[in-house]
């Protein structure tokens, strides 16, 4: 029956070291996402648009306050706030770094994609670690390099930062956290 | 040709090779596992490579609408290179709930 | 430059065909999804291909944008229905 | 029975391609499609509408009465869905299964199946949950405000541009739709409520036929907007250019309720528990 | 109308449909349906038909196929014949 359990090879629910339980902390109220998402969208509908007359503007600011309204609080939490401007320029640091790791993961990908004896040159395996991030986006960040960096796939992050990361050969996979883990955290500032 | 152009046409071509390897590796790989990894990071490659060619392309004749259609361009790719990474991760994350077992090369060598 | 653009469609297009054999003929379900995903990503690349060869790419460039979403909505809601516990096989099959 | 359907299948299409030669050329100026009634609206659509796209002008203008009735269909298949698969009648259940939200730890609470007194940090969840995801939930929230922008872009220029109504609305459900993937259905309820929907399904067709019964109203033929220019304060090509803005939003509104209905009754087989 | 692309597409769309009938199992062929909804995308934007395309691409690759696996999720996956 569909009831049976399948035999899962990682362990989704590994809470191994038990954090004391605390209160949640309730969100504060703070108008700065919504006008946060009020501008991000006012741009972006300004690129979209591309007419510049005042009805299609007004259009663009009724359309903005819909969607602000509708979810407003969904692109940045307010308890985050704190050190955005920062965050954001050493994030935009980042992705150069990213795109050249990128691309020399691609080149690696290819060889073994063109490589005649393809079969002998990939060694595919599952390797977990723990992360010392503790930021939620630079964890999502940095699920998101490695899955698009040399050989490996993120398969699963765990509440706890346990990451259970899939490798297509041996050497793709020794590099983990290192680097990345280093210049992820940067950005977050720790 | 202007130089924008050969820039252009070189980045497209870098595109089509990069979609050229993820469909092959796709085809020869052995299991559902390791062919996400082409599937995964060639065609985000080779998406980018194009469409940038193409945005470069357009940045030819330099007006307003042009320019705008190649920011919509650029839009597609910062889309691109956010959903993808997670479309991967959610099918690699089906396929381990679902039980799937990964190959390896002990299998392999145990099969012979 | 138009022939240009022409050879790297028709290119992409053979590209398709690798990919829809793995869409086609794959072994599993989720093989299908790999295709798929593979080709929606080739198909949003031909679309704004198309609009430079008609040149109008600014009626194209929508039609990619609502592609690349949904393409990405499709593949989370089919990779959804294993993430439910639900196995790979078919119940019937017994295996 | 396969044999019946197979020779069915063969004759029809036979028929169909015996009939294949009597159509016009694909393109063909000669045809009679393309003798009298298209080049009158290629002439007179950007004159009349100010709409450039002929398509918009023909679909919101020309051929309003007909995509009225499409809007009322979309709508009567939302309530078709809706009376086919909700169940209002909870179902015992075996096992009740809730999530402590600060720490994500499932658990069963046996006693009654009821939370702590005065606590709200419980969430119920079913037997078959999905666990939390991490990175699908935050790149959904990352893309979700983009997509319902991008829904209203395409609804608001579909004068210039392709899309429309019918497509925006769609996009905006689609954007629902993935929220609602991600995290799970009673998290949608809470920004879309049922009721909510309903209301909107009707309420786009009533502003569409609203639009047709104020022209009435004012003197002229069902939706014919030149009449609107009174209430608009502009004249009557304007007046038809916002007429068909205002039935594209009434139309984007019905579509974008219905596929959420759709995907609310659909995913959860009607109980509205947690969805796909 | 671009006649090479165009071809190679149809041939496409003519596989893909008929690997959906052909597929026994029902998720998959709901899999291959919104590939059938790429591709028909497709050939209506190389017809021109800029519109169609885009509703084709709405409604037919991303909504439909969602709901098509809610139906199927809710149901069986096997086909009866």
């Amino acid at each position: 029956m569909a009831n049976t359990k399948p035999d899962n090879t990682v362990d989704y629910q590994a809470f191994s070291p038990f954090k004391p339980f605390e209160p949640p902390t309730p969100p504060e109220k703070s108008p700065l996402p919504y006008v946060f998402t009020f501008c991000v969208c006012m741009i972006t509908w300004l690129v979209l648009s591309g007419k510049f007359d005042f009805f299609h503007i007004a259009l663009g600011i009724v359309s903005s306050a819909i969607v602000t309204a509708t979810s407003g609080d969904m692109l940045l939490k307010a308890r985050r706030i704190a050190g955005l401007p920062g965050a954001w320029l050493r994030f935009i640091a980042y992705v150069p770094w990213l795109l050249f790791e990128i691309f020399r993961a691609n080149m690696h990908v290819m060889r073994l994609v063109f490589h005649p004896r393809m079969m002998d040159l990939i060694d595919p395996r599952m390797i977990r670690f723990q992360t010392r991030l503790d930021n939620e986006m630079a964890r999502f960040i940095f699920a998101n390099s490695i899955t698009l960096t040399p050989g490996t796939i993120t398969v699963y992050v765990s509440i706890l930062g346990k990451y259970t990361v899939h490798a297509i050969d041996r050497a793709s996979g020794q590099g983990l956290p290192g680097e990345m883990e280093d210049r992820v955290g940067a950005i977050v500032g720790e | 040709m202007s130089v924008l152009d050969i820039v252009a046409t070189a980045m497209i071509a870098m595109g089509l090779f990069f979609f050229l390897g993820g469909a092959i590796g796709i085809l020869r790989f052995p299991d559902f596992y390791s062919r996400l990894h082409p599937a995964g990071k060639l065609d985000t490659m080779g998406q980018f490579a194009a469409m940038i060619g193409m945005a470069i392309y357009l940045l030819n004749d330099l007006s307003l609408g042009s320019v705008l259609t190649a920011l919509k361009i650029l839009l597609i790719v910062v889309f691109v290179f956010i959903t993808s990474p997670t479309a991967t991760h959610a099918i690699v994350d089906a396929g381990v709930r679902a039980g799937l077992a990964p190959w390896t090369k002990e299998s392999r060598e145990g099969r012979r | 430059m138009q022939s240009i653009f022409l050879y790297a469609g028709v290119f992409l297009a053979c590209i398709m065909v690798l990919s829809l054999y793995r869409a086609v003929f794959g072994p599993t379900v989720l093989d299908r999804l790999i295709g798929v995903n593979a080709i929606g990503s080739k198909t949003t690349t031909l679309l704004i291909l198309i609009g430079l060869i008609y040149e109008r790419v600014d009626m194209f460039v929508d039609i990619a944008l609502a592609y690349a979403t949904l393409n990405f909505i499709a593949v989370l809601a089919a990779s959804r229905y294993f993430q439910k516990k639900k196995g790979l096989y078919d119940e019937a099959e017994g295996r | 029975m396969r044999a019946f359907a197979l020779i069915t299948v063969l004759m029809v299409g036979g028929l169909l391609f015996y009939g294949l030669p009597d159509f016009p050329d694909w393109g063909d100026p000669a045809s009679p499609a393309s003798t009298h009634l298209s080049p009158f609206y290629i002439e007179q659509g950007a004159a009349d509408t100010h709409a450039p796209n002929v398509v918009t002008a023909v679909l919101a203008y020309y051929r309003g009465y007909d995509t009225m009735f499409e809007a009322a269909v979309i709508f009567s298949a939302g309530l078709a869905c809706f009376f086919l698969l909700r169940t209002f009648r909870q179902k015992s259940i075996e096992t009740r299964l809730y999530r402590h939200l600060p720490t994500g730890v499932t658990l069963r609470i046996e006693e009654g199946g009821k939370t702590p007194e005065g606590s709200d940090e419980f969430e119920p969840i079913d037997s078959h949950w999905v666990p939390y995801d991490m990175i699908i939930n935050l790149t959904c929230r990352l893309i979700v405000p983009f997509v319902q922008l991008f829904a209203l872009y395409v609804i608001a220029h579909g004068h210039y541009s392709p899309g429309g109504g019918f497509q925006g609305g769609v996009l905006f459900g689609a954007a629902i739709i993935l929220y609602a993937i991600s995290t799970d259905l009673r998290t949608a309820f809470k920004r879309l409520q049922e009721k909510a929907v309903m209301l909107l399904s009707a309420l786009g067709v009533l502003i569409y036929a609203g639009t047709g019964v104020v022209c009435l109203v004012l003197g002229g033929n069902f939706l014919d907007y030149s009449f609107l220019a009174g209430i608009l304060g502009v004249d009557a090509v304007m007046a038809r250019s916002h007429g068909i803005l205002i039935i594209e939003i009434g139309v984007g509104l019905a579509v974008m309720a219905v596929m959420v209905m759709l995907y609310y009754n659909l995913s959860s087989a009607g109980r509205h528990d947690e969805g796909l | 109308m671009i006649w090479p692309v165009d071809l190679i597409i149809m041939l496409l769309v003519m596989i893909c449909g008929i690997g959906a009938i052909m597929v026994r199992d029902l998720l998959g062929a709901a899999i291959l349906f919104g590939a059938y909804s790429f591709l028909m995308c497709l050939v209506y934007a190389i017809m021109g038909a800029v519109d169609v395309a885009f509703t084709e691409a709405s409604v037919g690759a991303g909504v439909s196929a969602v709901f098509f696996v809610a139906a199927v999720f809710h149901t069986s996956r096997r086909t009866k014949d």
